[in-house]
């Protein structure tokens, strides 16, 4: 199933969906394995697998550090393949990749869809491939049913979300603010009208990240957004507290305490 | 006109989206400099009050009688106020600055000299400034980041990846895609999304304007070749433009061969065989990467030239044969320092001295008839840590051993 | 014309006999290319393309606005090749030597940038080349020393006396008395027996003249007032004399006030009040010294203005009230150094602050539509231990501990 | 008796005569007083006594130290002319001083001349000083009968030489060689024809100096010259082997070992 169908079908039994982020290979492939178990179990609806890249330049500190330490345990972009697949045939929910378009670009677009469709990934998050630059690979996932993911920013103008929209597909991720990933946003009236200034411009799903930590950040999305995109706060977890605490706090978000 | 995206097959525009506008927004102010005559006069006024423009072009007379050819003259961008070519780019992008009304500058710098000339170009023009600087980089040119400190700009030690310049670019993206509201991020080089590549080789093709008069009055004719050394690209750019259509005149692009081209340890994307195809730092060109499109740690002697990168519009005028590139390794540029200040008086930037290499092993080819232009892109008295460390001069770490006893009292 | 031994009271020529012949044939020369107008054309047209003269005129407008007053220009001497205005008068006289047919040259240097200048036009001109530096100086000055000795130039410590500027001219004097016949005397400022006084003066006019023509073309009128730093004399003469006959500019030259007037740590000589007329070096003029004619020790944070002695024809100008003698003490240098910096994004030489300490204090006095002229003798990079220390940076020292302990490996 | 006359009346009796060099307070006030007294005792004909200068131009290593060593002990200028009048009275035989330009002119040059006059000194030596400079103070002296020692060069001309004798008196100091006091000279056949010119320029008689050592360099001077110059050499003995190596020295000096 197309992952917006899967996305509506979903939320008929929720207020509010949940995708998390892991960065693949970090802090190892087995912990990434515990880590993904803990949010299927939980209830997390999408997982986007970041294969890490040496200039993750739309990332903040925490998860660029992962990039890099990833990368220097040796992480191959094969592994991060196999794991995707792995993870996409062990659980039952809709796995994204999230990385940047060098990596594709060096692999061979044609083969990294492949590779992705054969593993079963429903979604792509090239955060520095704008569509101007991407028309074609974004047709061509389209095509592979693979959702290519638009971003939305509250830089973005009315009429640049409206030509966006027309990119993409699965759903649109609308960053809760400027800048780049981890630290909290502001979820006030300016970041309202922003996500009403998104909805109006796609009928796509919107799911909402940069930022979002915790119960409260969740509760202001609900009605305004579908989903709700968790990412540093997970690593920051799994540092701290190993993987076992990410059950606990997934729980948390959903409001089930 | 409006801006070039593409040169042949590289280039682009690959940036996150909350950058959009932003980019939308430089390019129209680009557009608008670039169409107003008024703006290059202003360019030019600034340049020549401030800078000391035009740079001479010197002829290296006893240079010429050693090598028995060519006529060897040599481009002072050394001349420049702050010491390197940087200054033209900057001062350019601070009368942009000041007609976009945004009231704080970023920027990236390597060697340092970027982000001197960026902090001086905020002094004068009464900007807020922050300057990213790879914390490797920031050891090796600590001078350079007290003059920055001095003029008021904030030095941010950048901490992550190989800590050298493309942490550096990647951490002022950061800065930017935040502060994008009052804040222009002012590139350093011919490299990054459009219209950066075009925008930069324009403000630096006043080298080129200048040397084509210069050499035709002081020598009678065109030069046969001209050199200049390849780091992101930006003073090569600057001074081939204006040779780009003149038939009689070959192009040479040096970039840095480290410890040779060989030993993985060089900078050098178009002339060796470990570079390819990539987009990063958000452009398209040659990068030096593995096969996984993870970016490669560089060498060279000079931290100006060592970046994984090189303009778009060197990597088409490269794929269109259009310029030679050669490399030059760490030993030959040390070499070629030693001859030029010996025999005349003039220190070369680490990163000049690449293009002073190539120079030298070619000018005995030519006859005494014809002459050839080296971009001395920079002052070398700046690297002074660098350099007297390559020449392990004993008396020069005596100097430090004891300064360091007195600020260990 | 022929040259003038006195000025008013002052100068001569107090050499020994050993030196006679060398000095009448010195002098032979320098008439000659005094008189001859093809030898200003080649001096002009030599620093033009090697070292980028004409020199910029830079209307200082963040600091002319902070302080309110009079129109503030600097005169960009720390654009010349090797950062100061000594280039000047070395360059001229290494035309002179290649006239007289010597093969070497020989010259004192203090701050270093005398022997920079010299050790760069014995480079390019193909000469050998010894200077002589107190041991002081090159231990204050190693980067300096560096350099010199890359272009070939020998370095030797002076171990004598104060062991700075005064004992390098001793024994500069020394070596020539023993080597007259192939070496020449890069003297290098207005200072020591004539015809250095006024040669020196005369290779400096460029300064000055070049600044009028500029000042009238940017501003619309002569300049209210000159302010230059007075060490020996050859930059603040070098702009002076061609306002000297210009009844509405005041001329101000500015002197080492180091710990102040009062406190016997300085090198005023002619706003103080601890010097009084002698002979020394050569010459004629107003000398630190004690009632038994022993020269003092003087003290300035800049190692270019702590000489014992000054220029005749500036001790002529004071006696005759045609310039007005001030002096900057250490501590205001600093301050006026940190706001240029912070202001204009100029780093000027601590030589050259001083003259920018009293400018800074005068500007407010005078209206908005007068100009006021400062000459920035030279650039402040090279004084980056010096500067660094007097702000006393943690992460400079920081920075030379690591260094050093890289070194004591 | 005029210093002239007072050196031909001794030349009658020797082929060669001999002026020493000390500088006044070095090492002390003392060991001058041992030394010259060895000097005169050994037969020395002239002494000059050099009052120390912070800037000693013309004079080479040895005696530059001497100067700088002298000041730093707190030597003063009434101390050198105190010291200068004892020793004239002491000793019979004739004292210059040799100082440079600057002390003189300090001390004022009337108030210089009447305190050497009343000490008895009979000749001066100011190696910075030409005649061209010193005009006026050369015949004020003259007129003092203090007698105001010239300088002959091997660079002077001949014009120049014969220009120099009409300011000088008592005799001429013929320096042997270029440069500064202190290393030895060569006292070849260009040294010959160089004291020929000497010879020929002046009728004063000849003394020469810069570099004499030994018994050797005086043997060449005899006949050529009238008195030989002794300067560093026995500053350098003094501080080797104590006052006591001067008489002997001397001897050597004379032939008379
Ligand atoms: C003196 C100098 N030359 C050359 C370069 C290389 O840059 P580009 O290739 O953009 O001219 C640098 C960069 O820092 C530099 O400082
Ligand atoms: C930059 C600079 N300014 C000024 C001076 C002082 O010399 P003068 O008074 O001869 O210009 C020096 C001397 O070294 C110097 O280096």
């Amino acid at each position: 199933m197309k992952l917006e169908e899967l996305i509506r079908q979903r939320k008929t039994d929720k207020d509010i969906l949940l995708m998390t982020h892991i960065v693949l290979g970090y802090p190892s492939f087995e912990t990434n394995r515990e880590v993904i178990r803990e949010m299927v179990e939980n209830g997390v609806d999408c997982i986007e697998m970041q294969i890490p890249f040496s200039e993750p330049m739309a990332d903040g500190p925490v998860i660029l550090k992962a990039n890099q330490d990833s990368l220097a345990r040796g992480t191959t972009i094969e592994n991060c393949l196999n794991f995707g697949a792995e993870m996409c045939s062990t659980h039952d929910i809709s796995f994204l990749y999230m990385t940047y378009y060098n990596i594709v670009y060096k692999y061979g677009e044609q083969r990294f869809l492949d590779q992705a469709v054969k593993a079963g990934i429903q979604g792509l998050i090239l955060p520095d491939l704008p569509p101007e630059e991407g028309a074609d690979l974004c047709k061509k996932a389209k095509q592979k049913g693979i959702a290519p993911i638009m971003i939305y920013s509250p830089t973005s103008t009315n009429e640049r979300m409206e030509e966006l929209a027309d990119y993409g597909a699965g759903f649109v991720y609308c960053t809760a603010r400027k800048g780049v990933t981890g630290s909290h946003s502001k979820l006030d009236s300016d970041f309202k009208s922003y996500l009403e200034r998104c909805r109006r411009a796609t009928s796509l799903p919107l799911a909402v990240g940069f930022g979002i930590q915790n119960r409260n950040d969740i509760e202001v999305l609900i009605g305004a957004a579908d989903m709700g995109v968790v990412g540093s706060q997970t690593i920051k977890l799994v540092d701290q507290h190993g993987s076992e605490a990410v059950g606990p706090f997934i729980k948390e978000l959903f409001g089930n305490t | 006109m409006s801006t070039r995206k593409y040169f042949g097959n590289w280039g682009g525009s690959y940036i996150p989206e909350a950058l959009h506008e932003t980019f939308r927004q430089l390019d129209i102010a680009y557009q608008q400099i670039r169409n107003d005559p008024a703006f290059w006069d202003e360019y030019t006024a600034l340049m020549s009050t401030y800078s000391g423009r035009p740079t001479p072009l010197t002829h290296a007379e006893n240079l010429s009688n050693h090598f028995g050819g060519a006529q060897i003259y040599i481009k002072r961008e050394d001349l420049n106020h702050t010491g390197a070519h940087k200054a033209n780019n900057v001062m350019g992008q601070g009368l942009l600055v000041k007609r976009m009304g945004k009231t704080r500058v970023i920027a990236e710098t390597g060697a340092g000299q970027h982000g001197i000339a960026t902090a001086t170009m905020a002094a004068k023009f009464g900007l807020e400034c922050t300057v990213y600087m790879g914390e490797e980089d920031v050891l090796r040119q600590r001078p350079n980041v007290f003059w920055m400190e001095k003029m008021g700009t904030t030095v941010v030690p950048v901490m992550d990846g190989s800590k050298t310049l493309k942490d550096a670019i990647n951490e002022a993206f950061r800065d930017w895609v935040t502060n994008m509201d009052n804040t222009h991020y002012v590139f350093g080089t011919a490299c990054g999304p459009a219209p950066y590549p075009e925008m930069v080789s324009w403000l630096q093709s006043i080298i080129g304007q200048e040397a084509a008069e210069q050499i035709v009055s002081q020598h009678g004719k065109l030069p046969a070749r001209v050199y200049a050394c390849v780091g992101g690209g930006s003073n090569s750019l600057g001074i081939f433009q204006r040779f780009l259509e003149e038939e009689q005149t070959e192009l040479v692009g040096v970039e840095a061969g480290g410890h040779g081209l060989d030993s993985s340890q060089h900078a050098a994307r178009l002339c060796g065989n470990d570079a390819s195809a990539g987009i990063a730092q958000g452009y398209k060109t040659m990068f030096l990467q593995n096969d996984d499109g993870q970016m490669l740690d560089t060498h060279s002697v000079s931290a100006g030239l060592d970046y994984i990168g090189v303009s778009p519009i060197l990597a088409d005028l490269w794929e269109k044969k259009a310029v030679r590139f050669e490399a030059a390794t760490d030993q030959e540029v040390i070499e070629a320092l030693d001859l030029t200040m010996r025999k005349e008086g003039i220190i070369p930037a680490l990163e000049s001295a690449h293009a002073l290499v190539q120079a030298f092993k070619e000018a005995p080819e030519l006859s005494k008839d014809e002459a050839i232009i080296i971009n001395m892109s920079g002052r070398g008295d700046k690297d002074i840590f660098t350099i007297a460390h390559a020449y392990d001069d004993p008396s020069w770490k005596e100097f430090i051993i004891d300064r360091a006893a007195q600020y260990r009292k």
